[in-house]
């Protein structure tokens, strides 16, 4: 099994968390994982509001350099999954908006062809690897710690591809083929304010809240989310939210760093002392 | 004696006529061009344009000049020859024509519905008409063949509408086989307490006509049982039932249900499907008190003894009438009917693929077949609003539309569920003093005092909030929210969002086909529109009529309804079967094929092309034969015949030849 | 003594098989030579082109005129014959429908040329040089026939009065034909001197072929031990015989090999290809379009197998671009 | 040169219980599509022999349109595969004589599908368009022109023998 890697400007930054955890169980899974070669933006910005054709052509860029190989691309970012995917659709259902496309990445020596695929780890993790091969790799089980899985918006909407748009389960699965407990609630794919909170930070912070609390009140000692923004959305502001909704004091962590701690992993190789709210109690004794 | 006009040269003299149709043809091409056009072609000895071909003057046109211009073809471009054709061949025959010496020429359904350019549409009609002059010329006399029609009737499917054809058929005297998959027949309205928008007790007005199928000497009640293979034609059917064991004799079971009672299990605690699940069953048992036959029956799945063969039998040692037969097996019987009714409802939208209202994650979320059985006072609560927890619900949400127009499920409009909501939230409100909410798209109400019940909810304090729920959660924020179900809606009437917090929701789940609708309609041989019901064969003009004929539908199989149009639909079935049935005989289509006998050298490649078996080999002359009667005139053997030994009657080589040729030719 | 009937016999594009088919009356020829005088017979006689052109119009009783129509030398023979004779007899599957020559319609004259004084491997010839239909040396002009676009059947090119089946047609029908012409005991103009039923009808396997073909595959007959008593078709062998015109008495089937269609079809069909594939293809056993495609590719020359004896005769005639 | 734009001519086969019923249904519907299909009715595609198409192009179509039900829903349960098996042969040959891709096409759309009529019948146009005109017609008297000439110089020369007899 091998694959590209679309890292995308968060799994670099704020995200490096992410990165480390996701590469890490990917290596210790066996699975060949190959940063994409001088990858750009994935347009998730708001230039697709500013020029449409010019974002498409930027995510573009990014699926004619993966053309290069077969293999298919693992964009671990929600928005990154999503802008790539949205131009793979985009490009096929207008062909005008695919010859501008396709004659501006030409001039720049690149040839835009359909087929690739551009996939969550979420869905390859249960697709393609499997639960019962987590299961098997599994060394220090997650037994007793109870977890709110956090989707987000962009990985089920408006392409539900690989899981249910309004009550996905992959994460679900995922924690609990690596023994732990997802708590059942309502909340998975509700809007973690994230494109608010430096715009509105009322609003934003509200909804950040919304969530956490509700988790915490469902018995949840840790959130676990597959998305890069809202990690850090919600992991960030906590302290923001104290002096005005309470202080909800729940760590906020990438399903590949429990995955990776599940399969025995050190905790530093996976990048969970990079959060603001420190997980140590919540995972005390892993 | 007609003049023989000289410009037929030798060739039948044709009549061309075509139709204004008011404005539908005239309006997009122009007919006088066309009829100059077709004047001049070869054979064409009158010309005529009128606006409605098919009044009867128009049609009286054709047949005076039959007479008049010595017509030995007629053409008629007009609309679709599947609407129309019937009528000008009548029209002929009135003449003095042979019937089958006309042609239609399609150009209003075609053409001039379907174009908005006067030129090329006119240009297309011109083309089609010298097409069907030039085919016209090799139409032959035919005559229609008679098969006496068997006066026996099948109703497939025991729900109302099929009890309604069924006792209508039984009535006028006809014998009747009515197949029902289930134990009992009475369908979804053996589920109801009450119906809309009378509130008159379902049990009420369903069993006495449930009793009356079951007691009529004209009806064969076959419950249990499904329809397995269906061969021959209008007229002539010939049937393969399956009859599913039940385990007891059904002669000699009298419903005294004194087995359940004895059954080794002290309680019942099996899936109880005709309480869709909310009450619990034993291995034997009987649907409900009035299911009809009144017999019990033994599920194989969960009895002791057919799944293991060590039983006590209990059930049966109490049975004074010996009923029991644990040795049944599924047994296949044939029948033989002339026509057939097809009345196999509907199903309800799978509440589970609304993720959004939770069905099957909360409890306190129903479906409303669920809520129907609940307010039942033979359902598994006698009546009571309870909730899965054992509580009386404070309120209640009923949330319209679930699975109806809808573009991620179903983009119908299910047709009763506002009605049945409005039914379901007085009965709440009435069962248990809750307040209830309605949440819809749109009120319809459209049947007769529909309107006037929905005026009088609204006088009874039901709340009514416009607006399609966008979720249920239990998703807490206020403290009286906590415990409970939230509804959250944008309310587009108050243009505000709403959080609304309920202890039951009820989804007024939509029509859908049944689940094996497409199975159901190749066995007889039907079409299914796109979204999955039966397809009727006019939706106006023929809509209890399929495609097949002999074979009619009615009710909820072709289209979601409430029970009046049901059993309106049901009567007309009936009726159109009695029709059938009438006449005595039915004519079938001449567009058979024939095997030219001195030209078939017997290499048998159409013989196995046949579906109905209507080419044979005859081994004593060692050429094929084809046995009219049996042919549907479908021309595939005749498209096959290496040798072009086999002619299609209407749709010769020659017909279809000069066709092509007619239509390129210019 | 009245004048014997005057007949003629000439070739066009024709492997000679069709004269050899006239020899092949063995001693009953001399009866036919016996009761005419034979005008023409290039293969057997030395004739010229001046002597038939000083006859009188219609002078010639019968003109069999065997072979395709390629160059224009050939048309020209033919509109000479045409004139010359009361009736033209179109000889053999050539004649009748372009026959083997006409396979070369699924090739462009240019390409054929190509191959042939440049491309072929067997040939020499560094300048490339090509045959001119004129050419003028020391005061001498020589010509060649033009060699034309396509291949032609002789009633492309002239009026036929009737058609004699086959590769070549067989010694009876000739009999048959010749008698009639002879006795004058003629059937309508435009008649194919031969029995207007399938082969089927004349052959020894027809019994066991089977009522339900239900074809899984198609075999080529070198592939295969072929069964000598069982139907061509029954062992997946494509044989042209249910489509194709009776009056050999189903010779190949009787040598052991399918049908190849030399008689062309019944007067019932326009297309003799389109109308075996309608027939035999109705009876694959496969449904799906990937099983169909499957058993289609044991046929790797539709044109070569449907068309062997008629591609010029074929509603499409010849290959489009 | 010509100025006359190129209007494809399309020849369809439409069985009677299935797409004639969807061609009517999308005349109902009052759906729009382009003139240039000829339809003629047939009960059932199975009774579409490979020598209508192949005689539709010899008598001058662009293009052949040949329509029955879904497999599987065949008024006469499976006429529609018989249809399928031959038509695939005969695209096959169609292919090898120089036909374009695009100029014969096989749809299944059923009685309830009168827009897939009007998509189909579209995009066929379209692409025959593209393809431009096949015109056998012309060019058999194309092909032809080159024995009419030889045909024009034997009477000539014969008016001139005549003549010279005169």
């Amino acid at each position: 099994m091998r694959y590209q890697y679309f890292p995308g400007c968060s799994l670099k930054g704020s995200g490096r968390a992410y990165e480390e955890s996701f590469l890490a169980v990917f290596r210790a899974l066996g699975v060949e994982v190959r940063e994409l070669e001088d990858w750009n933006c994935c347009g998730a910005t708001a230039y697709m509001s500013v020029d449409e054709t010019k974002s498409y052509a930027l995510a573009g860029r990014n699926l004619a350099i993966a053309a290069r190989d077969r293999a298919d691309v693992m964009a671990p970012c929600s928005a990154c999954y999503l802008v790539l995917n949205k131009t793979m659709r985009g490009l096929g259902e207008n062909p005008e908006l695919k010859r501008k496309v396709t004659g501006a990445l030409k001039a720049g020596g690149l040839d835009y062809r359909e087929g690739v695929k551009v996939r969550h780890p979420l869905d390859v993790l249960v697709n393609d690897i499997g639960l019962d091969e987590i299961r098997k790799r599994v060394k220090k089980p997650l037994s007793g710690l109870k977890l709110a899985s956090y989707y987000g918006c962009q990985i089920v909407r408006p392409f539900a591809t690989f899981d249910d748009q309004d009550d996905p389960v992959t994460m679900d699965r995922l924690m609990q083929a690596c023994g732990a407990e997802c708590v059942d609630w309502p909340l998975k794919t509700h809007c973690c304010g994230g494109s608010l909170t430096g715009t509105l930070p009322d609003a934003g912070l509200r909804l950040a809240y919304i969530i956490l609390n509700e988790a915490k009140k469902r018995g949840a000692a840790a959130l676990v989310t597959p998305c890069p923004l809202c990690q850090f959305n919600l992991d960030a502001y906590q302290g923001q939210m104290a002096g005005k909704f309470g202080r909800p004091n729940m760590p906020v962590l990438y399903f590949t760093q429990l995955i990776g701690l599940a399969m025995g992993l050190d905790a530093d190789e996976l990048g969970i002392g990079r959060g603001i709210i420190p997980a140590q109690a919540a995972l005390a004794g892993r | 004696m007609p003049k023989k006009d000289h410009k037929t040269n030798g060739l039948p003299r044709v009549g061309f006529y075509i139709c204004h149709c008011g404005s539908n043809i005239a309006g997009t091409i122009d007919v006088a061009a066309v009829r100059e056009y077709a004047a001049g072609l070869p054979g064409v000895a009158v010309a005529r344009d009128y606006k409605y071909m098919c009044s009867d003057p128009g049609q009286e046109l054709i047949a005076s000049d039959i007479e008049k211009y010595g017509l030995e073809r007629i053409v008629v471009s007009a609309c679709s020859p599947n609407l129309h054709e019937e009528t000008f061949r009548k029209a002929a025959a009135k003449g003095g024509l042979n019937p089958f010496r006309v042609q239609m020429v399609n150009i209003r359904e075609h053409a001039s519905w379907v174009h908005t350019d006067r030129a090329s549409a006119t240009e297309k009609a011109k083309d089609l008409a010298r097409a069907a002059v030039a085919r016209v010329v090799h139409h032959r006399a035919l005559e229609r063949k008679r098969v006496p029609v068997d006066p026996n009737v099948l109703v497939v499917g025991g729900g109302i509408a099929g009890i309604h054809a069924a006792l209508t058929l039984a009535n006028a005297g006809k014998k009747v086989t009515l197949v029902e998959k289930e134990a009992t027949i009475g369908g979804h309205m053996a589920l109801f307490d009450k119906t809309f928008p009378t509130l008159d007790c379902a049990a009420c007005i369903l069993t006495p006509k449930m009793s009356a199928v079951k007691a009529h000497p004209n009806i064969r009640l076959w419950t249990w049982s499904e329809v397995e293979k269906v061969e021959g034609y209008v007229g002539n059917y010939k049937v393969t039932v399956k009859r599913k064991p039940r385990y007891v004799n059904e002669d000699l079971c009298v419903g005294c249900m004194e087995c359940i009672d004895a059954c080794v299990y002290k309680e019942p605690k099996f899936h109880d499907k005709f309480n869709q699940g909310l009450g619990k069953r034993k291995p034997v048992y009987i649907d409900f008190p009035q299911a009809t036959p009144k017999v019990v029956l033994v599920d194989p799945e969960t009895c002791l003894q057919l799944k293991t063969g060590k039983c006590q039998k209990k059930c049966a040692s109490v049975c004074d009438r010996n009923a029991f037969d644990f040795g049944q097996k599924e047994r296949s019987e044939e029948i033989q009917v002339g026509s057939i009714v097809l009345a196999t409802g509907f199903r309800t939208y799978d509440a589970k693929k609304d993720k959004q209202y939770g069905y099957g994650r909360y409890p306190g979320v129903y479906t409303a077949l669920e809520v129907e059985r609940l307010v039942n006072a033979s359902g598994p609560t006698s009546g009571e609003i309870k909730l899965r927890d054992g509580r009386e619900p404070k309120a209640v949400g009923i949330i319209h539309c679930v699975g109806s127009r809808d573009e991620k499920s179903n983009k119908w409009c299910s047709r009763v569920c506002c009605m049945y909501s409005l039914k379901l939230a007085h009965l709440i409100k009435e069962h248990s003093g809750a307040e209830v909410y309605n949440f819809y798209i749109d009120m319809r109400a459209p049947g007769k005092a529909y309107e006037e019940f929905y005026d009088k909810l609204l006088g009874e304090g039901v709340h009514f909030v416009r607006g399609r729920v966008a979720e249920v959660t239990d998703w807490a924020v206020s403290p009286e929210e906590e415990g409970k179900l939230v509804m959250r809606v944008e309310d587009t009437l108050a243009g505000i969002v709403r959080r609304i917090p309920v202890d039951m929701v009820v989804l007024s789940t939509g029509l859908e086909p049944q689940a094996d609708a497409q199975e159901v309609r190749r066995r007889f041989n039907i079409g299914c529109g796109s979204e999955g019901f039966f397809q009727e064969r006019h939706p106006k003009l023929a809509p209890v009529n399929t495609f097949t004929d002999g074979v009619y539908i009615a009710g909820a199989c072709q289209g979601p309804r409430d029970i009046p149009d049901t059993v309106a639909q049901a009567g007309a079935a009936a009726a159109e079967a009695l029709a059938l049935i009438d006449a005595g005989h039915v004519e079938l289509e001449p567009n058979t094929s024939a095997v030219a006998e001195a030209e078939c050298s017997g290499c048998k490649t159409c013989v196995p092309l046949c579906p109905y078996g209507a080419v044979s080999f005859d081994e004593a002359k060692r050429k094929a034969a084809i046995n009219e009667v049996l042919c549907k005139g479908c021309g595939v053997c005749a498209a096959a015949c290496p040798s072009g030994s086999i002619t299609q009657n209407l749709f010769g080589d020659d017909e279809i030849f000069s066709e092509i040729e007619g239509v390129l030719a210019k | 003594m009245p004048d014997k009937p005057k007949v003629a016999f000439y070739w066009c594009a024709s492997c000679g098989g069709c004269e050899e088919a006239v020899v092949d009356l063995a001693e009953d020829i001399l009866k036919v030579v016996e009761a005419v005088d034979i005008v023409l017979w290039p293969v057997a006689m030395d004739f010229k082109k001046e002597d038939i052109e000083a006859r009188a119009d219609k002078s010639i009783t019968v003109s069999f005129i065997n072979g395709a129509v390629r160059t224009s030398e050939q048309e020209e023979w033919a509109r000479l014959l045409r004139k010359k004779s009361a009736f033209v007899i179109s000889f053999g599957a050539c004649a009748n429908s372009g026959g083997i020559p006409a396979l070369a319609n699924q090739s462009a004259r240019e390409d054929i040329l190509k191959y042939v004084y440049e491309d072929c491997p067997s040939v020499e010839n560094p300048a490339k040089s090509r045959p001119a239909t004129a050419h003028a040396e020391e005061g001498r002009a020589l010509t060649l026939p033009e060699f034309r676009g396509m291949v032609r059947a002789l009633d492309e090119v002239i009026d036929v009065d009737y058609y004699l089946p086959g590769c070549p047609p067989t010694p009876k029908l000739i009999q048959e034909a010749v008698g009639a012409l002879l006795t004058g005991n003629l059937p309508p103009k435009g008649t194919v001197l031969s029995p207007d039923v399938a082969l089927c009808d004349q052959c020894k396997r027809k019994d066991s072929k089977p009522a339900d073909l239900s074809i899984k595959e198609f075999k080529r007959p070198h592939q295969v031990q072929i069964d000598p008593e069982k139907c061509m078709l029954a062992q997946g062998l494509l044989c042209m015989g249910p489509a194709t015109r009776a009056g050999c008495e189903a010779l190949c089937p009787g040598g052991n090999m399918p049908c190849t269609g030399c008689f062309g079809p019944t007067s019932k069909v326009r297309d003799h290809g389109a109308k075996f594939i309608s027939s035999v293809f109705s009876n694959l056993a496969a449904k799906e379009p990937g099983e169909i495609d499957a058993a289609l590719d044991g046929v790797p020359d539709p044109v070569g197998t449907f068309y062997r004896y008629g591609l010029a005769k074929s509603l499409l005639r010849r290959k489009i671009n | 040169m010509s100025t006359v734009k190129f209007e494809p001519k399309i020849v369809a086969f439409f069985c009677n219980w299935c797409t004639y019923t969807a061609a009517d249904l999308a005349g109902v519907s009052r759906l729009k599509y382009a003139p240039n299909v000829r339809v003629i009715r047939v009960m059932c595609s199975g009774r579409v022999d490979p020598q209508f198409v192949v005689e539709a192009f010899a008598k001058g179509a662009d293009g052949v349109l040949l329509g029955g039900c879904h497999p599987g829903d065949c008024h006469y349960a499976e006429g529609n595969y018989k249809t399928l098996r031959r038509m695939k042969m005969l695209e096959r040959m169609l292919k090898a004589m120089g036909v374009e891709d695009g100029r014969f096409r096989l749809e299944w759309i059923s009685g309830a599908e009168g827009d897939k009529v009007r998509s189909v019948v579209n995009e066929m146009t379209e692409k025959v368009r593209s393809l431009g005109p096949l015109d056998l017609p012309g060019k058999f008297r194309e092909w032809d022109k080159e024995i009419e000439e030889l045909e024009a110089r034997v009477k000539a020369s014969e008016a001139e023998e005549e003549k010279i007899h005169a």
